[in-house]
């Protein structure tokens, strides 16, 4: 028995489905950030599964810049995120319906 | 030669557009008589064009291109020939006489100088109709005489009954017109040329069908100017317009279009003997018929109007049968008569302050002694007594019938020659004879300006000579260009009891006229109130037909189409189905509510969707690749 | 100069628009003036060095935009396009010195300025795409003149105006582009270029859902039956100068469309569709005609005349032959000069009573004599007279017409009928009659601003009409050489029978050059 | 045999990792299991050849990041037990397997595996940080510099936000809400009291 590449795409898959789930259930904003990182580390992990059993460096370096995005994306969240806190003293997901179409 | 062809044709049209610079102001009697001099120049034109004719010269120019488009080429050309300038010797002749007499009739009317541009327009028309050497430009004088004679007949547009006839002539005219552009669509389409010339020599390498329904087509279209029945309520109506304006557009000239048309064409239809047959049994049906209103009516321009149609029908009888000089012979006597007896009726209009009725004039023939002098003789010359015009041309007309054997028609011209006298007789006895039953309402009758009566007295000479005198000219004339066959009667007692046969008739018909109403008018309530009266007064309910049969459901179609469907169906769907994409925002709008956790929710429904269906795509994709190896 | 004619006619005025925000808004109708008129000076010059004896394309002009995809700016006239454009010129040079909106004049000014640009590109533009950027640039300023300045419903008629030309257009979108990936199919490279488009033979099956997606971009626009709803609203809502340009110019392009794409591109989905499409045009003109006269309001009679008269030009267009198109693009010249001025004249009693319902009217002749004369003289033209400018092009469209079907040609002939009916009613009740109003005892004839702008379009519409040639002659070989252009490319039988081969030398020759 | 013994486990571990970061009420708990699940998840890429990547995991999330969070947690207060609006815990449920199954599908059916071609062949001469180093500078040199750019910006932004007074500029408040500011500042315990 053999890992192929399946495996690691299923795994990936698996992960995403579980960040997909948090993202859904969770009112907390800080903790949707942590549903949002399972999503993009679910995402690496396939991209550098494909890199490997394709022998191309694309994935990793996708996967390398998804890092680079991450970081951003929480550097800048969490300084919104302090914003909302500061002006609601809130950062429940439910409160923010400014965009009530 | 081609100098006096510009003359004859443009002077109109300078007097027109000189009149129309004042039309905005005041009356300045010098319209009325730069118009006048520029139609006689015309007229004396045209006299210098019919010498030339006569010679046996013909002038053909062609001024400038027209219309020219791939194959189609058509110029503005002008053809003085045997037969135009008859048509322009009459138009000229009776404009010329009609223009000088409503210089007096129109003298206290506001729109004087409009009445003479709208008149020398006509007369140009009318010219382009009958010196034009192809059938687009005859189109244009038929559609330049349709025009003027709706802005005449509305003249005095403050008249709702005036505006409303000129509209109907004017609509009705254009359906004969359509029939009229179809059949010139048929010989462009088969010929590729709609000169005269071309058209004439080539028609008969046609085949038979077509040739017929060009036949058929272009006489629709005569039908309309010529108003025959079934399109000739117009013509009554059109009586609504000023006095002279009946006695040029809707007794001389205009009306005469149509015969003019069929004249012309007459190698196409000398083709066509069955279209032929069914043109003179039309025209035969339109004399009688026309006649039997005439009898009844108590209107006196009407009576005259209905006078003309029957008239027209003699003429379309003799076209039809292939008489076309004899038809046109015709054309010209009745053009003079028929004309004088409207300027006549304007005559005694005027007096009579615009009183219609026959019924309450009488005993004009004291204050207006030439008026009635020349209306008689009108009448006189309508009915056909020897040796006045009528004679020569109407009566020639029931010989052609009989020489050509269809004895039908003939026995219903003979009947109609006979009602022609009656009624025309009846109108003369009516107005001038009898009780002066007008001095109840108050009228004080007086004869016209002298020198309109000096302007109608040409037309006076002509009504009485134009038979005797031109006859054999004329004939030798056209016969360049028409077929020339003479109808004699060879059996000289047949001839000679026919002739007399028929004086004797009409002479009879008109005893009885001034019998029944020279004297005293008797109202026989009972002959009134019958069925034939009331149908003849009513002109055969034809108009009430009309109104219910075409204009009312074409009113109420149009409401429809336009309240219930264009607005509830065509538009309604549009909005419709606007409707439905905004309904569906307003619906689909609690979607976004604000609440960003089912916004996510919903993200993450649409990401199953696009999952879906790219597994769908991609199954699809791939059983059609494998289909295809 | 002269090379570059063209693109200076489509941006000077776009420029003259971007510096008339800083003109002073009393001197905006000056400057409007004065730019309108050297475009129009400068159309008729282009018309003056036009040769009217080639056929094909004069004064090209080429620009790469997106050289990847074969996107250029390309333009170019030929006898067919150049009156249009000279048209568009007048008009809106007639338009804005006929200018009686009063409120924020210097916008009208510039938003008409802007329209002009795009009226012009439109019809001079060779290359699709740039085509479909001025067809679609033309909605705003139209948009907007019925928006700002329109009547009280103008919000929704603009709305309705936009929405569905502009629908109708994305449909035509997808066309071109599926036409530019089939030359690319075909050719290996891309091209928008229409030129080169023309070279193509399509197989039918393309050329007919082609022809579908083109047809329902242009109908809208024309419109054609069912799609006419738009018109009414927009015209009853726009103000005079907004009717006028539109009844004028861009409901022209529509029919211009016709000719310049769908029948050269797809000549066998042309003849294929030629039958349904009449039927169409001769609901829109007998149908229409009928709405006409049921009409209470004097502007939309005159609306829905346009869309009558544009049913003829659709038949004429769909004839397929030299006299039929030649007579419908003459008769788009001849339908923008009427209707145009019809709405002038419209426009005129309305600023002097506010209202358009007929019932309100009654006896104009005797009080506005001359009013009464100009607006005859237009409504004669209208109902297609001899010798005015209108019968040339009605009389070769059906003509042209005939050929292809006389049963047809019979039905739409009828238009000549229902189209006096309606206009002699119409103007039966406004103008003749007894004065019943008393508020229109006092009316004033027309004044010399509104005779500035009426009197040359009386001037063309009879000098058209009695002397057609110098227009109907360079529309004539142009069209010659799209009709052989169609022959040539026809491959069913059918289409191959109705269009005719022209094959004269000189036809023949100019196509070589210019395709 | 190796490989696959450590994959399975490091599945599961980073599964159950993940499922108790998503599912525990508690926000400590949460933060550990995600770091963990962090740390895991770099097994992989050191399992996968991309030794760089898994370094750079560890560094980036499990050291600034997670610390990054922490500081927030702290700043929030949300140590204790969070209470939490539940809606459809079904619906949530049955989107997201339905989400991973299609996923799933679309992965493991033959698709992927026979349309993806190589555009950068790893070289078996050099070790992985050179390969990537190579690349990063050469091929993929303008993306690399534009995402240094996004996390300067990013670095910016988030002390911008976060800053004290920095704020005040900033168009995310009304006028009166700044001029509130200070009044709330002085008192913060009794916004953490409503909270």
């Amino acid at each position: 028995m053999e890992i192929t590449l399946a495996h690691y795409l299923v795994l990936s898959s698996v992960l995403f489905a579980i960040g997909l789930i948090g993202v859904m259930r969770r009112k907390n904003l800080l903790m949707l950030f942590f549903a949002t990182e399972i999503l993009l580390n679910a995402t690496n992990i396939g991209f550098a599964a494909i890199a490997h059993f394709h022998n191309d460096l694309t994935g990793q370096m996708f996967a390398f810049f998804i890092i680079a995005i991450a970081a951003s994306e929480v550097a800048v969240g969490l300084g919104l995120l302090i914003v909302m806190y500061k002006r609601t003293g809130k950062i429940d997901l439910d409160i923010m319906t400014s965009m009530r179409g | 030669m081609e100098i006096y062809l510009y003359i004859a044709l443009f002077a109109p049209l300078t007097g027109s557009l000189f009149a129309a610079l004042f039309a905005a102001s005041p009356k300045t009697s010098v319209t009325g008589i730069v118009a006048s001099g520029l139609l006689f120049t015309s007229f004396v034109s045209s006299v210098i064009l019919l010498n030339y004719v006569m010679a046996g010269h013909t002038v053909h120019v062609e001024m400038m291109t027209w219309i020219a488009s791939g194959d189609l080429y058509i110029p503005f050309g002008f053809v003085v020939d045997q037969v135009s300038v008859v048509m322009m010797m009459v138009v000229s002749i009776v404009s010329t006489i009609v223009h000088i007499y409503s210089i007096g009739y129109m003298d206290h009317d506001k729109g004087f100088n409009r009445f003479f541009s709208y008149l020398s327009a006509f007369v140009f028309s009318m010219m382009v109709l009958v010196m034009s050497d192809n059938f687009l430009g005859l189109f244009i004088g038929w559609e330049g005489v349709g025009l003027c004679s709706w802005l005449l007949i509305g003249f005095w547009y403050h008249k709702e009954s005036a505006t409303w006839a000129a509209n109907e002539a004017f609509i009705m005219n254009r359906i004969a017109d359509l029939a009229m552009l179809i059949g010139i669509f048929i010989i462009y389409w088969n010929i590729g040329s709609l000169q005269y010339d071309v058209v004439f020599s080539q028609i008969a390498n046609l085949p038979m069908p077509i040739i017929t329904w060009i036949g058929i087509f272009l006489f629709i279209g005569a039908m309309g100017k010529s108003a025959q029945f079934p399109l000739h309520t117009w013509l009554a109506d059109a009586m609504e317009g000023p006095t002279p304006v009946s006695a040029l557009i809707h007794a001389a000239t205009m009306v005469t279009a149509g015969v003019y048309l069929v004249v012309r064409a007459n190698p196409i239809y000398d083709l066509i003997p069955e279209v032929g047959t069914v043109i003179a049994s039309l025209g035969a049906f339109v004399a009688m018929f026309a006649a039997t209103m005439a009898l009844v009516n108590r209107d006196m321009k009407r009576i005259i109007a209905y006078s003309t149609l029957s008239q027209l029908g003699y003429m379309f009888v003799a076209a039809g049968l292939g008489a076309y000089w004899v038809a046109l012979f015709h054309l010209m006597a009745h053009a003079f008569f028929k004309a004088l007896l409207f300027l006549g009726a304007g005559n005694v209009m005027h007096a009579m302050h615009d009183e219609l009725d026959p019924f309450k004039m009488g005993g004009l023939k004291k204050p207006m002694k030439w008026t009635w002098i020349l209306m008689t003789l009108a009448s006189v010359a309508l009915a056909g007594i020897y040796p006045l015009a009528g004679f020569f041309s109407k009566d020639l007309i029931l010989e052609v019938a009989f020489v050509e054997q269809h004895y039908i028609l003939y026995s219903v011209l003979l009947a109609t020659a006979g009602l022609t006298a009656f009624y025309s007789f009846r109108l003369v006895a009516l107005i001038f004879h009898g009780d002066e039953r007008h001095l109840e309402h108050g009228i004080h009758p007086h004869e016209a300006y002298n020198f309109m009566l000096y302007a109608m007295a040409p037309l006076g000479v002509l009504a009485v000579i134009a038979g005797m005198v031109f006859k054999t000219p004329y004939y030798e004339m056209v016969t360049h260009l028409l077929p020339a066959i003479e109808y004699h009667i060879h059996n000289h007692t047949t001839f000679w009891i026919m002739t007399i046969g028929t004086q004797l008739f009409v002479i009879a018909a008109i005893a009885y006229a001034y019998k029944k109403y020279a004297k005293a008018v008797k109202v026989d309530a009972k002959v009134e109130s019958g069925f034939l009266y009331q149908l003849l007064y009513n002109q055969y309910y034809i108009p009430k037909l009309y109104d219910e049969l075409f204009s009312k459901p074409y009113r109420e179609l149009s409401k429809l189409a336009w309240k219930q469907i264009d607005l509830k169906i065509v538009d309604a769907t549009v909005d419709g189905i606007a409707n439905v994409i905004y309904r569906t925002g307003e619906k689909t709008h609690t979607m976004q509510n604000g609440n960003l956790s089912s916004m996510l929710r919903w993200m993450v429904i649409g990401l199953v969707v696009l999952l879906v269906l790219a597994i769908a795509f991609t199954v699809g994709y791939n059983a059609v690749t494998m289909r295809a190896m | 100069m002269q090379e570059h004619i063209l693109s200076i006619l489509i941006f000077f005025p776009a420029l003259a628009a971007m510096l008339g925000f800083i003109v002073h808004k009393d001197s905006a109708r000056a400057y409007g003036i004065t730019v309108a008129a050297i475009e129009f000076l400068l159309s008729l010059w282009l018309w003056n060095i036009y040769d009217p004896m080639t056929s094909g394309m004069q004064f090209m002009e080429k620009a790469p935009l997106v050289a990847a995809f074969g996107i250029n700016y390309l333009v170019g006239i030929d006898g067919i396009s150049l009156f249009i454009i000279v048209l568009s010129t007048f008009f809106t040079m007639i338009g804005i010195a006929s200018l009686t909106e009063t409120r924020r004049v210097k916008d009208l000014i510039i938003t008409l300025l802007f329209l002009e640009m795009t009226m012009v590109g439109v019809f001079a533009a060779l290359d699709a795409i740039v085509f479909y950027v001025f067809w679609e640039l033309s909605l705003i300023p139209m948009l907007y003149i019925i928006g700002a300045w329109g009547g009280p419903l103008r919000i929704y008629a603009s709305v309705k105006f936009f929405l569905y030309t502009f629908t109708g257009s994305l449909v035509m979108l997808v066309g071109m582009l599926f036409m530019a990936y089939f030359y690319y199919q075909a050719t290996g490279q891309w091209s928008f270029s229409l030129l080169e488009w023309y070279r193509l033979i399509l197989p039918l099956n393309f050329q007919l859902w082609l022809f579908a997606a083109f047809f329902i971009g242009f109908a809208i626009k024309v419109p054609m039956f069912p799609f006419h709803t738009w018109l009414p609203y927009a015209h009853g809502q726009a103000p005079t100068i907004g009717s006028v340009i539109l009844a004028a110019i861009l409901l022209k392009m529509g029919t211009y469309a016709f000719v310049r794409f769908s029948l050269p591109l797809f000549p066998d989905a042309s003849v294929f569709f030629m039958f349904p499409i009449a039927t169409l045009a001769i609901i829109m003109i007998v149908y229409t005609a009928m709405v006409a006269y049921a009409q209470e309001d004097i502007k939309q009679v005159v609306a829905y005349s346009s869309v009558s008269h544009m049913g003829v030009i659709v038949l004429g267009t769909f004839a397929l032959n030299v006299e039929g198109i030649s007579g419908s693009i003459f008769l788009m010249i001849a339908h923008g000069v009427v209707s145009g001025a019809l709405f002038l004249l419209v426009g005129v009693i309305y600023d002097r009573r506010h209202t358009k319902l007929m019932s309100e009217f009654g006896g104009l002749a005797s009080v506005m004599p001359r009013y009464a004369t100009i607006f005859g003289i237009m409504m004669m033209a209208s109902v297609g007279l001899p010798l005015t400018i209108n019968f040339v092009g009605e009389f070769l469209s059906l003509l042209g017409f005939y050929k292809q079907s006389h049963s047809f040609t019979l039905v739409a002939g009828t238009a000549i009928i229902v189209g006096a009916i309606y206009m002699l009613s119409a103007y039966k009740k406004m103008f003749f009659g007894n004065v019943t109003k008393e508020e229109n005892k006092n009316l004033k004839d027309v004044n010399r601003t509104e005779l500035i702008a009426l009197v040359p379009l009386v001037i063309i519409t009879i000098w058209l009409g009695v002397y057609p040639k110098p227009i109907l002659e360079p529309i004539s070989n142009s069209v010659e050489s799209i009709v052989q252009l169609m022959h040539d490319k026809a491959q069913t039988p059918e289409a191959q029978a109705r269009i005719p081969n022209l094959s004269n030398p000189v036809a023949k020759n100019s196509q070589q050059e210019t395709y | 045999m190796f490989e696959v013994v450590a994959f399975y486990l490091f599945a599961a571990l980073t599964i159950a990792m993940f499922t108790i970061t998503v599912m525990t009420s508690q926000a400590l708990y949460a933060l550990t299991a995600m770091a963990a699940g962090m740390i895991f998840i770099s097994a992989f890429f050191f399992m996968l050849g991309a030794d760089f990547l898994g370094v750079v995991q560890i560094i980036v999330y499990t050291g600034a990041v997670m610390a990054l969070y922490a500081f927030g947690m702290m700043f929030f207060d949300t140590t204790r037990t969070m209470v939490e609006k539940r809606e459809n815990p079904r619906t949530i449920f049955i989107l997201g397997v339905l989400a991973a199954t299609l996923v799933v599908f679309i992965f493991i059916s033959p698709i992927i595996s026979t349309h993806l071609e190589t555009q950068y062949p790893l070289e078996a001469a050099s070790g992985n940080s050179q390969a990537i180093g190579m690349i990063l500078f050469t091929k993929f040199l303008v993306p690399f510099e534009v995402a240094a750019v996004m996390l300067l910006v990013a670095m910016i932004a988030g002390i911008v936000l976060a800053g004290k007074k920095m704020d005040k500029s900033l168009t995310l408040m009304a006028e009166e809400e700044i001029a509130l500011m200070g009044a709330n500042e002085a008192k913060p315990d009794s916004q953490e009291g409503a909270h």
